[in-house]
Parts: structure tokens; sequence; C-alpha cells
């Protein structure tokens, strides 16, 4: 069946000219998804210094008032918590903390877990033996009670919190990490480069991280909304981030109590969770494809209709 | 998932399964907040066991009417006499049996004792003798005498807080309670429910409730949602938000006082114009009706306003921000180093809203000029805080905190919460450790007028902490019973007390 | 024409991806009689499979797209009949089998299973199926045929799964049979065996055999009929002797003049020191033994040949060599110096003397990498050519000497054919100026073509710059052409050795003749004689 | 097998023992249970016995010899604030808990492939989409928020369910429905991608050659392929099952390990935090295994 691959691309190529950023057009899901992103980064790093105040100032005679009325300004647009504190203002305020969380975790257990994940997949059998019992204690080490001793002992604050959520997260990426090392290190062009002469450390940077990488980036998106979520289900159960820190997740636990009297109180900061999740769900299948020098020419093709 | 769900529900309505219970008319089903760890007598003062146990299975000497004004009522003991000297001499009851059959008497008295004090467990009630050896005597089998050193003069008040067990009972907690109590316990899965059953025997008047069922569910929305559903009959402990209807949600004085406990220790709160500033800068009137439900009363002492000696011409600080501020600068120009930060610790789940009412508070106080900041923690890190001794800290720390006295009497409050041994005081000040010794010594009129003097001393003349709200309790109660929840809900749910209409 | 069993008239197929669309087949005509053989010859993309996998609508549409055309069968248009009657005849009245058995097998059910299910999602009865499927499975030669309808596909060897893949395929006595490259991934003489198989059961059943293949060898064994494709397109059609001795068509006649094995025989010129020699090298994995005892001699611009059926053993040697695996023990010493024990130091300057070429291009260069990026990863390991510019023009200069252009720096190496990509790796190796390059089969996933100029390659870099090499392979047409020593291996030890002439033209051994005589000359005439000389004794 | 099975017990007992020393240590630096069971009121002399009653009084190491001298007997001790044998509550609740977790993942699974399944036969139409979005959304919502919304909705105001508890088959309903979102919404799409993988592959071309119908073709020759990477997810899945669902046991009143375990660890439940977390890692293991087994009876080249 030599002959099937017809999709195999003629030897001359349209140059690589293409930049990122009109592959990122040329997929509309993704640039909205994009866009998206870019937005909430804004309110993060924008929104404490210009709402700050704003979304601090109580009005406990004016609270829950209801949304999608301009009356009380703007800031009401999305309606008032349970003490009287503009909602959007809030949300705004509250995306640097989530994103924070979010972030730190999912940058944390990605750098650690793909370290020892590298080191285990690729160092002799008793190095990845320990490493791999380290993981399976982690994994059954229940994250409430990481999160009560973290929080007991150090006191609950965002980057406590990142370090609770990066501990759970961590073993996900060892385990991918590893399995991936283990199977490309057998590839033919780490051998390659093993016969070129290359070093341990190159291998690995070089040969073997590139490969693993958009797993693991794949991953990490997809786990952003689980920290998230997580970090919400924390605050629920009173062990996660406290006021006056204010994260979505912080706020969708916050609303509970009013879900039948006051739903805009839980449901947008859910919205909110729920956008940023699809959007870095769609920007991360882009990503897969943009950042795979054998699958970018989907990109940059003319037409879109197999996006 | 959606059309999952509708999928079910119309399956489930067309062949017309309503997940109803089925039980008798006079089978009530009581949902509570949290399951219960013990089933055990002695621990009945612990308000999830108490609603459970407390005169239900088992039950003390005296019992005391904190809704009426009928004070402190027989119950196991026909009367009682102070004997002069500490002593004191009760009459039991006669004709009475536990609910394996044996008869009560004095003996019974003396052991369920023996066992509060006993070191073999641990039980609660023995907080309320803390300072006080008692001796019993049994006189006779239906006569004991009860003496206690030092003189006690609240003893019999103390009667109403130990139950009564038979002297059978083991020296550990036990999982089968025996009482005296117009029900039995017949059925305990753990985790699921507890079912009390009427007892044929019982000595008082028959109850209408023949079956109580206690089912456990955390969350205040299903607790109501439940009594709306008609799979509970009464939910203890709702939430504003979800107490909707009139007909069948009470709100009640629970007899749990707010307020925030200063440390007249540390800096600046130890200059009492700061304090005095942190009483003006908050608006207490705004909490009520918004985060706090309606009804929710000011407070003016530690004690709900039915407790002996509370003091009705002590009025709370009025909201004067201007007032708070002129305050800090006076103590500013006196050298009190106004700016030290503050820190209001509050315990999350302490009340329902207890986020939004910290937050409230800690605004409040930065608007005058405080440099107030927030910390929520959980129990076990609140209770640091709160008790004796207290981390050191930058500036100081207000703790948020809730006390309950039901019990009649300020003594369960005073020493504890004022004087300087008190393990969650925050005030050093030998006068009010001399008003709280001599109004605890004192019985009758002059008691009530001592307790009198340490509230209006404490309140007025050194401004010991930041009284905040008596709250309010929410329960609901299906339309079917005739029963209306009270202030002894919070402590007690006596079943013999329910009706149906 | 009217009454051929299968007929495919004007068929066109396009290809819609994402970059445009190809004409995958233009204007294509082929039938086959019953008893009839019909090959379709053509090297990879010329679009040899696609009108076979259109008549058995295995054609992934999209991307796929048939323009226009017929097949007729049975008087009706497969293309026009309802999915659920053409479903009907696939299997029962037209069966297919593949190239690659084992990827073609479903890895997790039992061979039995899927054999009897050839009739029962026809509509027979299971036990029925049960019994033609033994009688099949004895038929084609598998032994133990009881026990073989409870193995999975990877208890069996690669011939054994093409068997069983026959077997199935016959199991409800198809009219037609199309076999898309059966022997390709077969050892030589398991190709022998089962294309003769192909051939008695077609003489048994006289059904007609549609033979798709790449290689010009199979054609003269077996083809009635041969037509030839490139591009698309049916170049030339006629007899396998006709086209190969009057081809028409330019592509044909180059196509016929890449075929392997045809060239001077070189001569071993031993006067030049030596490189590098293995003293009784030995591997085993667990009960396996990889090599046993391999000794050998390669001197300065010597090329070694290394042949041998798979699980011979020959790579193992190399990796071995090159310490990707760790050799039990024995010596191999390079200039002098025993490799297997060499420090650090001296290992890396081994690294630079020696590179590999391997089989594979796809996977032997890492996709990731430009390949600017890949040809000079050399340097930046051995810390050689510091300055960017000098780089640049080497780099230019090494994809001249494979013959691409300086601009293919820039690309990445799905964007290069199979060829080209084999040409990438080569100048990798040169980038370091090696003194000896193995190549671990590096011309046999090539089409013959190409795989000529890649030997012709090869050849001119060791006559210019005088690199020796080590090559293992399969194929004897290459190996005949390319190397000077032969060194033939069976089961992890050597059985003969010497002059390609001599193992040529005076094999020893009898596993060598066995090897020589299985190979299928391109020739249809030379072909048939070996077959009467074959069949006399 | 037995000898591979042998080797992961001996890995499971390490990493069991690194488990109970670090779970021991660390929960014992979270505070004095002393304080929370006893009343805030309670005397210093209540407190120190209610210390010496429960050994929390010793050295810690000691503390430790004495529990591990007991775990060799296999008491797993008292918990403190139940006055019962620790290992008992523990399996209560897990008698809850594994019909939960079974009956929701057996639920899922089988939703996730048959609906990822023919989502990727169907790849790129508007089932596909439906399922992908569908799926996305419903794995990134809140759920104690989806388990409020969905009482409020269905069992107070639609009346058609029990809001929560145990007793029939009907309570179940909700909980299982709720807990299913997560699982069903990650696997699916793990369904998918390895459908499209297997769909592709030559064996299929194979089973079309020999005019296999679409229905077996899709369940019975690319779904066991498939199911090899769907499995170790299952597996994920499924452990996070087993080490409970805490916010919709809380909500439904469950009486599962997941709210166990957050009961006992905020109470400082020590001997049921550390029961309950052995308990579980001794079912992951066993799952594990079971997985494992599963891969061989799917797969015959990992069998042999």
């Amino acid at each position: 069946m030599t002959d099937q691959s017809l999709s195999k691309t003629p030897a001359i190529a349209e140059p690589r000219s293409t930049s990122m950023l009109s592959m990122l057009w040329r997929d509309k899901l993704a640039f909205c998804s994009a866009v998206v992103l870019l937005l909430i980064v804004l309110c993060a790093l924008l929104g404490p210094a210009l709402l700050g105040d704003l979304a601090t100032s109580q009005n406990l005679r004016g609270r829950n008032s209801p949304p999608f009325d301009l009356a009380r300004g703007w800031a009401f647009f999305l309606g008032g918590d349970s003490l009287g504190r503009p909602m959007l203002a809030r949300l705004i305020v509250a995306a640097r903390s989530t994103m924070m969380v979010a972030a730190g975790a999912v940058v944390a257990a990605l750098a650690v877990g793909a370290l020892l994940g590298l080191v285990a997949g690729y160092m002799g059998k008793t190095t990845s033996q320990v490493i791999m019992r380290l993981a399976d204690v982690i994994m059954s080490f229940p994250s409430l009670l990481i999160a009560v001793v973290v929080l007991y002992v150090l006191g609950p604050s965002i980057p406590n919190m990142i370090l609770v959520l990066a501990i759970t997260r961590i073993p996900i990426y060892l385990r991918t990490t590893r399995a991936e090392v283990l199977e490309v290190r057998e590839r033919m062009f780490v051998q390659a480069a093993v016969v070129m002469g290359a070093s341990h450390w190159r291998i690995i940077a070089r040969h073997i991280l590139p490969v693993v990488a958009p797993t693991l980036v794949t991953i990490a998106t997809l786990d952003f909304a689980f920290v998230m979520l997580a970090e919400s289900s924390l605050s629920f159960l009173g062990i996660g981030i406290q006021p006056p820190d204010i994260t979505w997740g912080l706020m969708v636990s916050q609303g509970r109590p009013y879900l039948t009297t006051a739903w805009w109180l839980a449901l947008w900061p859910g919205v909110c969770i729920v956008i940023t999740t699809l959007a870095l769900n769609l920007l991360s299948n882009w990503m897969r494809i943009a950042l795979d020098p054998a699958q970018r020419w989907r990109l940059e093709a003319r037409s879109t209709k197999d996006e | 998932m959606i059309l999952k769900h509708v999928l079910i529900g119309a399956l489930l309505a067309s062949s017309a399964v309503a997940p109803a219970m089925a039980q008798a008319d006079t089978d009530i089903t009581v949902v509570l907040s949290e399951e219960l760890d013990l089933v055990e007598p002695c621990m009945a003062t612990r308000s999830n066991i108490g609603r459970v146990v407390l005169q239900n299975i088992s039950e003390t000497l005296t019992e005391l009417d904190v809704r009426g004004d009928k004070g402190l009522m027989p119950r196991l003991a026909d009367s009682w006499e102070d004997k002069g000297d500490g002593t004191w001499q009760f009459k039991l009851r006669d004709g009475v049996k536990f609910s394996d059959g044996t008869t009560f008497d004095a003996a019974d008295v003396k052991h369920s004792f023996d066992r509060v004090f006993s070191d073999q467990l641990t039980c609660e009630s023995k907080r309320y003798f803390a300072d006080t050896a008692l001796t019993f005597t049994v006189v006779d089998d239906l006569t004991v005498d009860v003496k206690a050193e030092p003189a006690q003069p609240v003893l019999p008040l103390l009667m109403s807080l130990v139950t009564i067990v038979p002297s059978e009972t083991p020296m550990e907690f036990v999982r089968d309670p025996i009482g005296t109590g117009p029900y039995v316990m017949s059925e305990w899965t753990a985790g699921q429910q507890i079912v009390l059953d009427r007892r044929e025997d019982y000595w008082g008047t028959q109850p209408a409730v023949t079956k109580a069922t206690y089912l456990f569910r955390s969350e205040p929305a299903v607790r109501a949602g439940m009594v709306a559903a008609g799979e509970a009959d009464i939910a203890p402990q709702i939430t504003a938000e979800v107490a909707d209807n009139k007909a069948t949600d009470f709100s009640y004085l629970n007899s749990e006082t707010v307020y925030l406990r200063i440390d007249s220790q540390d800096a600046p709160t130890s200059d009492i114009r700061v304090r005095q500033a942190l009483n003006a800068a908050i608006d207490r009137e705004a909490f009520i009706g918004t985060v706090l439900p309606e009804g929710t009363e000011l407070a003016v002492a530690m004690v709900p306003p039915t407790t002996l000696g509370w003091n009705p011409d002590l009025s709370p600080p009025a909201y004067d921000p201007e007032l708070a501020k002129k305050l800090l600068a006076e103590a500013q120009a006196d050298g009190v180093d106004v700016s030290l930060p503050i820190e209001v610790v509050a315990r999350t789940e302490n009340f329902p809203n207890v986020t939004e009412v910290s937050e409230a508070l800690v605004q409040m106080f930065n608007e005058v000029g405080f440099k107030a900041t927030l910390r929520m923690v959980e129990v076990a890190e609140h209770e640091q805080y709160y008790s004796k001794p207290y981390p050191e800290s930058e500036g100081t720390r207000l703790v948020l905190a809730q006390h309950d006295n039901s019990r009649g009497d300020p003594v369960f409050s005073m020493f504890f919460k004022y004087s300087s041994q008190g393990t969650q005081s925050g005030v050093n000040d030998p006068k009010v450790d001399e008003l709280i010794a001599k109004a605890s010594a004192a019985t009758g009129d002059e008691r009530a007028a001592l307790w009198s003097d340490v509230f209006k001393y404490v309140h007025d003349d050194i401004v010991a902490d930041v009284l905040l709200f008596h709250m309010v309790g929410l329960s609901r109660v299906s339309e079917r019973l005739d029963f209306t929840p009270t202030i002894a809900t919070n402590q007690q749910l006596q079943l013999a007390e329910i009706g149906f209409k | 024409m009217n009454n051929a069993l299968l007929e495919v008239r004007n068929l066109s197929v396009d290809f819609h991806t994402a970059r445009g669309t190809v004409h995958a087949v233009k204007n294509v005509s082929w039938s086959v009689n019953r008893g009839e053989t019909l090959a379709i010859l053509g090297e990879s993309g010329s679009g040899k499979s696609v009108s076979a996998s259109a008549v058995m609508n295995i054609l992934d549409m999209p991307p796929a797209h048939i323009v226009s055309g017929e097949i007729f069968y049975d008087g009706q248009d497969l293309l026009k009949v309802s999915y659920e009657t053409h479903r009907a005849l696939n299997g029962k009245k037209i069966a297919m089998i593949f190239q690659d058995p084992l990827s073609h097998l479903n890895p997790v059910y039992t061979v039995g299973w899927q054999i009897v299910e050839m009739m029962t999602a026809h509509g027979r009865p299971a036990d029925m199926a049960r019994a033609r499927a033994l009688e099949l499975i004895k038929r084609v030669g598998i032994p133990d045929p009881e026990a073989a309808l409870h193995k999975y596909p990877h208890q069996f060897s690669g011939g054994q799964r093409q068997r069983l893949m026959i077997a199935m395929a016959l199991m409800l006595k198809p009219d037609i049979l199309i076999a898309d490259e059966p022997t390709t991934a077969l050892d030589v003489t398991i190709q022998a065996d089962v294309l003769a198989l192909l051939k008695e059961l077609q003489a048994e059943t006289g059904m007609g055999l549609v033979l798709i293949t790449h290689d010009l060898g199979v054609v003269a064994e077996i083809a009635d009929r041969v037509v030839v494709m490139s591009k698309g397109e049916i170049v030339e059609a006629g007899t396998p002797r006709d086209v190969y001795h009057n081809a028409q068509h330019p592509y044909t006649r180059q196509l016929i003049g890449a075929a392997p094995g045809k060239g001077e025989i070189k001569l071993l010129d031993s006067a030049e020191p030596v490189l590098l020699e293995t003293k009784k090298l030995c591997k085993t994995y667990g009960e396996f033994t990889a090599l046993k005892d391999v000794s050998l001699v390669l001197h300065r611009g010597q090329c070694l040949a290394v042949v041998g059926e798979s699980g011979s053993g020959k790579s193992t040697l190399a990796r071995s060599i090159l310490r990707l695996e760790k050799a039990d023990s024995g010596e191999a010493l390079w200039k002098g110096k025993d490799l297997l024990a060499m420090n650090a130091r001296d290992l890396l300057g081994m690294r630079r003397e020696i590179q590999m070429v391997f089989q594979d291009p796809t996977q032997s260069l890492n996709p990731r990498m430009s390949v600017y990026q890949l040809i000079s990863e050399g340097w930046d390991i051995h810390k050689l050519m510091p300055d960017k510019a000098a780089r640049q023009t080497r780099v230019a200069e090494l994809l001249a000497q494979v013959g691409l252009a300086p601009e293919h720096a820039a690309r990445y190496p799905h964007q290069f054919s199979g060829g080209q990509r084999q040409r990438i790796a080569i100048a990798r190796a040169l980038a370091l100026e090696p003194e000896l390059i193995i190549c671990d089969e590096a011309v046999s996933a090539l089409d013959v073509s190409i795989q000529a100029q890649v030997i012709a390659l090869l050849d001119d870099l060791r006559k210019r710059l005088g690199i020796s090499f080590l090559f293992i392979a399969h194929d004897l047409g290459v190996v005949r052409d390319f190397a000077d020593t032969v060194i033939v291996m069976k089961a992890g030890e050597i059985v003969e050795r010497g002059p390609t002439r001599q193992i040529f033209e005076a094999p020893q051994h009898a596993y060598t003749q066995r090897l020589l005589a299985a190979n299928l000359d391109p020739d249809p005439e030379i072909q048939a004689q070996r077959r009467l000389a074959g069949a006399t004794p | 097998m037995t000898k591979l099975i042998g080797q992961r017990v001996i890995a499971s007992l390490l990493s069991l023992l690194g488990l109970m020393i670090l779970v021991f240590f660390l929960s014992r630096l979270t505070g004095d249970p002393a304080v929370l069971f006893l009343p805030i009121d309670a005397t210093e002399e209540m407190k120190s016995q209610f210390r010496t009653l429960h050994g929390l009084d010793l050295p810690l190491f000691e503390q430790f010899g004495r529990y591990v001298w007991d775990l060799a007997h296999l008491d797993f001790g008292e918990s403190l604030r139940k006055a019962r044998p620790a290992i008992d509550i523990v399996l209560e609740a897990y008698a809850w808990t594994l019909p939960l977790a079974g009956i929701t993942m057996g639920l899922v699974v089988v939703a996730a492939v048959i609906l990822g399944s023919l989502a990727a036969f169907n790849v790129g139409g508007f089932f596909d989409r439906l399922v992908s979005i569908v799926s996305l959304i419903g794995a990134s919502a809140p759920d104690f928020w989806i388990a409020i919304v969905a009482i409020v909705l269905f069992s107070i105001n639609l009346g058609w369910l029990p809001t929560s508890g145990v007793g029939t088959p009907w309570h179940w309903i909700l909980p299982v429905s709720v807990l299913f979102i997560r699982p069903f919404g990650l696997i699916v799409q793990v369904v998918r991608g390895s459908m499209l993988s297997a769909l592709s592959a030559a064996y299929v071309k194979t089973a079309r050659a020999k005019g296999v119908k679409n229905l077996p073709l899709i369940f019975v020759h690319t779904l066991r392929n498939a199911m090899l990477p769907v499995i170790t997810v299952i597996g994920d899945q499924a452990a996070a099952l087993l080490n409970g669902a805490v916010i919709v046991e809380t909500i439904f009143g469950f009486p599962g390990i997941g709210k166990l375990m957050i009961d006992s660890i905020l109470q400082r439940d020590f001997n049921v935090v550390l029961a309950a977390i052995m308990v579980t890692a001794i079912a992951i293991f066993i799952m594990n295994v079971l997985i494992d087994l599963a891969y061989g009876l799917l797969d015959p080249r990992i069998r042999h």
C-alpha cells in the first residue's frame, strides 16, 4: 500500500513564510479562543489596578441586584453580589487570582512532573522505580488532606493553594512524560542522534522533549480547567481560597446559597470557567497542529474546510 | 444530559412512582445538618447529639424552661432544696423505668455523675463543673444529697445538663443509649439514619409522635427542599436564602451571640478609644435583613435577653463613623499607633453568611481609617486564635466568634469570655474578675443584679469587645405538624412538644 | 473485452486534500478474466492501488472522489449499486489480500475467528464456516490447522500470516482475488513460496487474479498480462515479455533500466589497511541468539555487504558495532582500538568517524527539525564549525552533493519524498566527514528508480571521498551492484563470505544458493527458465 | 503473570508504607483533635485527659510505633470521635462508595464508548460536534453547582426524584447522574480519539473488503482495539471515584468514603483518615491489577 500515501507532499512545498498569526487567523474557532484568552489575560493584568476599588465597594442595602439593569452603571450589568458589589467588576478582578492559581499550579506541576518523568523514562530501572513509587504515593494521597495540611501549616493564600493543587497534579505529568519518553527514546531519530555522539542532555532537550511537549501542552490545557474546578471544590468544602482573595471558583462556591434566589451569583463565574476551558481546548487543538511541522500545512493551506 | 434527566423524569412521572416514603401519620422525619458521631447520653450537651438524645432518650433531673418564664422545672427530680453548706438534696420521681426495664433510683444518678467525671471517657458535661468537686450521697432510693465544694448556687440548674443513665452503663461511650425518656433508639445505621420509637411505659404523658427518623444532610438547600418535597418534616438550621415559605419557615432567637473578641493586651486595642472606635465604625443595622435574617437582634451582652441578669438599660453603640475617626485621631495624638494592622479572624461555616459578614466588617473598619484585613480559617485553626495562648501578631487580631448560652445563667459565659483567667478572654481587669466572682457566688435577685453590673461594666466602662448580634435560627417545619421551633430548638428537639394538625 | 469477468473502464479518482486536488488516477481501464493473472505495476504514488480500492469500495471518501468511470462486474456497474449490494459482493465474489498481513489482520481476534467471519458475515452458518476454514488452513500449508484456528496473528510468521490471509480470502471461493503487494514485506524465499501458492490456488479455482506490485521480478514470475502505471495513468500494457523487451514509454524503460542486479560486479582491492574488525561478537536476547561468533574485517575504502533474511542478526551486528546494543562478548576493533571498551572521549571521536544511515528516513530524521538543523546537529555535538556563515555554505554544499538544492535547508523532512529524505540522511552522515558509513537497509524502503539513484550516489561518494561502507541489505540485486565483499548471515551466524563475484556466481553454502534461487529476475524469460530449472530437481 | 503480580504487590506495599508514614506524620501537623472533639469552653484538664485516653500525649515516634504494631495485627485503631474501630467505619462507607463508583463508571463506559465510537465514525459531522461540545461543557461545569441545580429542578420543583439519601433505587439517580458528567466528558473524548485512529487501521480495510457490516465493523472489529488507551483513562477516573466523590456525597447525604474522608480530615480523626486512605490505596491497587488483566483480556499480544 505504499502508493496510498497520496497526501504525501510534493517536494516543492510553499515557502514557510506564513506566520503563526496568520495561521491562527485561518482557524476561526482557534482565533476566537485566542481573543477570548487574550481578553482574560488583559483582565488579569489590568483588572485589579483599574477596578480593584469598584469590585470591593460594598453596599449591604443594595445586595443581589439583578443583572441586565444598567441603572446602576455598567459594572452592575451582570448584577450585584451578596454584599452589593458589582459582579462584572468582580469577575474581571477575579481573573487575576484565578489565572495565577490555575496557571501557577499547572505550570509548576508540569515542570516538576515532566522533569521527573524525563528522568524516570530516560534513566535506569532503579531510578525509574523510585520515582514511580513516589508518584503512586502522591496519587493515593488525597488532595483534601494535602489541602488541609498545607492550609493549616502554611495558611490559606494563593501561593499555598498553587502548591496544593500542583502537588496533586504532578503524577499526571510524570506518568505521561515517562510513558512517552520510554516510547520516544526507542525511535530511530533518537538512535541517529546517539550514533552521532549526542549527549544525554542534548537528546533529552533536543530530541525527546520537543516530541513529548505537545502531549504535555494538551494535558496542561485540559488540566487548567480541572485545576479551576478543583480550587472551586476546595472552596466549597471550606479548605480553599478564602476572602478577601477572590477567584471564579470561590465566587461559584459563595454563590451556592443563592442558587434559588440570585442565580447570577454562581452562574457568571461558572460561565467564565466554562468559556476559559472551551477556549483553551480549542486553542490547544490548534497549537498541536501549528507546533508540528508535519501538520502545519493544514493551517497554511488556503482552504480551511477541514478545521 | 438535560435530555437524559428529562427522560428519566418523564419515565418516573408516567409510571407514577412517587418517591414519598410510606409511613404512619404520626411518624415524623427530622433532617439534621450533620451526622452524629455518638449517641452517648453524657455528650448530650453537644447540640447535634442533644437534638436526638436530650429529653427524648435520656432525661435530666431538672429542666430549664428557656422559652417561658417558668424557670427551672422538675423532670426526674420531684423537688430539691438547699441544705446549706453547699449541699443540695434532690427528691427523685417515683415509678420511673429505664427503657431496658430497670427502675430509676438514686444509684443511677450517682453513677451518671461518676461517668461524667470518669477519666475513662471524655464527657462534655464535665466542663460545667470545672472547679467544683461534687460528692453524691445516696440517702435512700429516691433521695440523693449533692455536696459541692466550693458551694455552687446554681447547682439545680447544672442538673439540667447531665443526663441520667442506668447504673449498669459501662465506663465507655455506648452505642445503644438507655434512658428514661419517652423514646428509645431502635435503629442506628451509621451514615444514614437514626430511628427513635415511642415507649409505651414512659412515666409521663404519652407524646403524639410515635416514631422519629433522623437523617443528615449538610446542604441547607437540600434540607429545606426535603421538607418542601415531603421527604422530611422538620429541618432545623436552614439559611435565610432558602427560607422562602412563610407558612413553613420559622425564625427564632437561637441563643447564639456573635461578637468580635478584642485582645486588650495588644496595641492598638489596648487603648479604650480604639475599642470604642471599632464599635462606632460598624453599621450593625445594615446587616439585618440583608446578610443576616430579619429578626436578628443587636447584642449588648454575651448572652441572650432571656438570661438571668440581662441588663435592659444597655444600648448598642450607635453607628457613627465620624466619632470613630475622631476617637482614632485622639488616640493617635496620644501616641497610639493606630496604623498597626488589624486582622479579623473568622471561621468558615461558623454561621450562615459568615464570610459576607466578615467582609462587610472589615470594609467598615477600613472606612474609618483602620488597617484591617480578613483571614478566613477552618475550625481547627480558628480555635488556635480563639483560645489562649494567643499566637503573636504584628498589631492585633479580632476574632469573630459565636457564643451559645441557652442555659439561662451568665455563669456559663462570663468567666470564659471576660475573666483574666478565661480561656477566650481578651480582658485583663481585676475589677471584672472580682465582679464575676461575686456574681457567680450569689443567689436569687442579688445574683441577677450583680450580673447586670458585670454586663454594664464590660459593655460601657471598659468596652471589652465588639458585641454584634443575637442570632436568629431558621427552621422549616412541615405544615402537617403543630410545632413552633423556639430558642430551645438549638440545643434539643423534644419530640414530646410536637403535635399534629 | 465485454465478456471480461471484471472490467474497470475510464476510471478517474481525485483526492481532495487541503493542499488542493490530486488526480490519483486518470482514465484508467483494465480488465481481468477467469483464470487470468493481471499485474498492475507501479512505484509509490503511481496510483496503482486506487482502482483496486475503488473496486472494493474501500477508498476513503472523502478525501477520495470518483470523478468518472465504470467498474463492471457480472453485468452491473459497481460504482452505481447500493452500499449494501456492494458489501454483499465484497469477500464473496471479489476478495482482497494486502501487503502487510500483520497490520491487516485484527490483532485482538484469533485467526480462526477472522477467517470464519468471512463466511458468517455473508450469512453462512458457523459450523460450515469452521469446516471450510480448517480445510483451507490446511491447504495453504499451515501446520496443525486445528491449533492455528485458536492462535492470534502475532503468533505466526510473516509468511504464514500471508497464507492465512489467502485462506481467508478464498473462503467463499471468490471469482476474483485482488492481491495488493502480497509479498513485499516478506523474505525472498518466502516470497517465492507465497507466489507459488497463489498460482496453485488460481489453477484450482479458476479465479481471476489482480496482482498489484512494484517488483518487476514478481511480474515476471506470475503475470499473464501487465499494466504499468505512472502518475495515475496507464503508460504501458501487454504481456510481461512484451513490456520488458519492447517497452514503448520512457517511464517503463527507465523502470526496467533501474532494476538492480544488472551492473558490473566490483573487484576487491584489499591493499588498503584494516579499518574495522570484529572478533567473535555474540549477542543473545533471552533464548534467542542474535549474533554468534561474528568476525569480519573491513578495509579502508571497501564496501562490505551483509546479507540475510529477517532475523538473521544483520541489524544487530550493526547496532552492536555502534554500541546501540551491548554485545555480550567479543571485540570490535576500530582502527585497532576496541570500541566496545572505549572511554567517553574516544567514543565521541569514534561517533564522528562512523556514521549510520537507517532504513527508514521518515523515522530516522527528527520531524521537528529543519534540514539545516538536522545536518548541522553533528557540528553542534562535536563543536565543529562555529561560524554560522561557514555552516550555511557547507550545508548548501552537502545538499548539492546529494542532489538537493540549497533552499531545501529551511524545510522540514515531511516536505520531501522518501528518496529525498534518504538523501538528507546521507547528507547528515557526510557532514561529519566520516570514514565509515554503516547503511542498515538504507535503500530497501525506496522505489527501484530512486534506489538506483541512491546507490549511484553512495558509489560516487565512495569513489570520490574514499569512504568505506558496511552495507546491510536483504536485496541481493542491490548488493550485487554495490558491494565488493559479501557476508551471508543466517540465524546469527556467518554461513558464507567472499568476494561478490564468488558469492553470486559460485555460491558454496546451500543457504546462499537457496537465497539466490529465490531471488526473482525482472526478465520474464530468465525467470521462466529458472522456473523450469527449479521444477526439474 | 503471577510473578508480575507478585512484583506489583511488593512495589505497592512499599508505596503503601510510604503513604502511611507520610499521612501519619503530616496529619499530626494539622493540630490537636482534642480541641475539636471537646467544646470550646472545655477545661485544660479535660483536653489532656482526652489526649491521654487516645495516646496523643506520647512522643510522636512512640505513637507511630504503636500504630505500626497495631497495624501489624490488623488493628487500624479506634476513631477518636466515633468511639468505634476505624476500619469498621471505613468499610461501611466503602459499601456505599463501591456500588456508587461501580454503577457510575459502568454507565459512563457504556455511554462514552457508544457515543464516542459513533462520533468517531461520523467524524466532523453534526453528531460528532454535538458530543464534543456537550461533553466539554459538562466536564468544565462545577459539580456542586450541577448537583444543587439538579436537586432544585428535579426534586423540589418537579418532584420527580427524591432530593437525597440512599433509601430506594430512585435515590441513586441524581447522584449517579451528577457524578456521570465529568468522567463521561473525558472518556468520550478519549474514545473518540482512539476510535479515530483505530478506524484508519489496516485491519478495518480488511474487514470492509470482507464485506463486514458497519455496526460489527465499529463495535466488534475496531472498538476492542481502540479500548486500550481508553482503559487507562477509565482506570484513572475510577480511581478518582474510589477516592470518593466528596462533593456529590456531601450534597446528597450519601454515606460514602469521600464524605467520611473530608469529615475525618476536618475533625482530625487521624485513625479514620489513615484507615480510609490505606483501604482506598488497596482498592485502587486491586483495580489497577484488574485493569492490567483487562488489557490482557482485550489484547492477546499483552497476554502472551
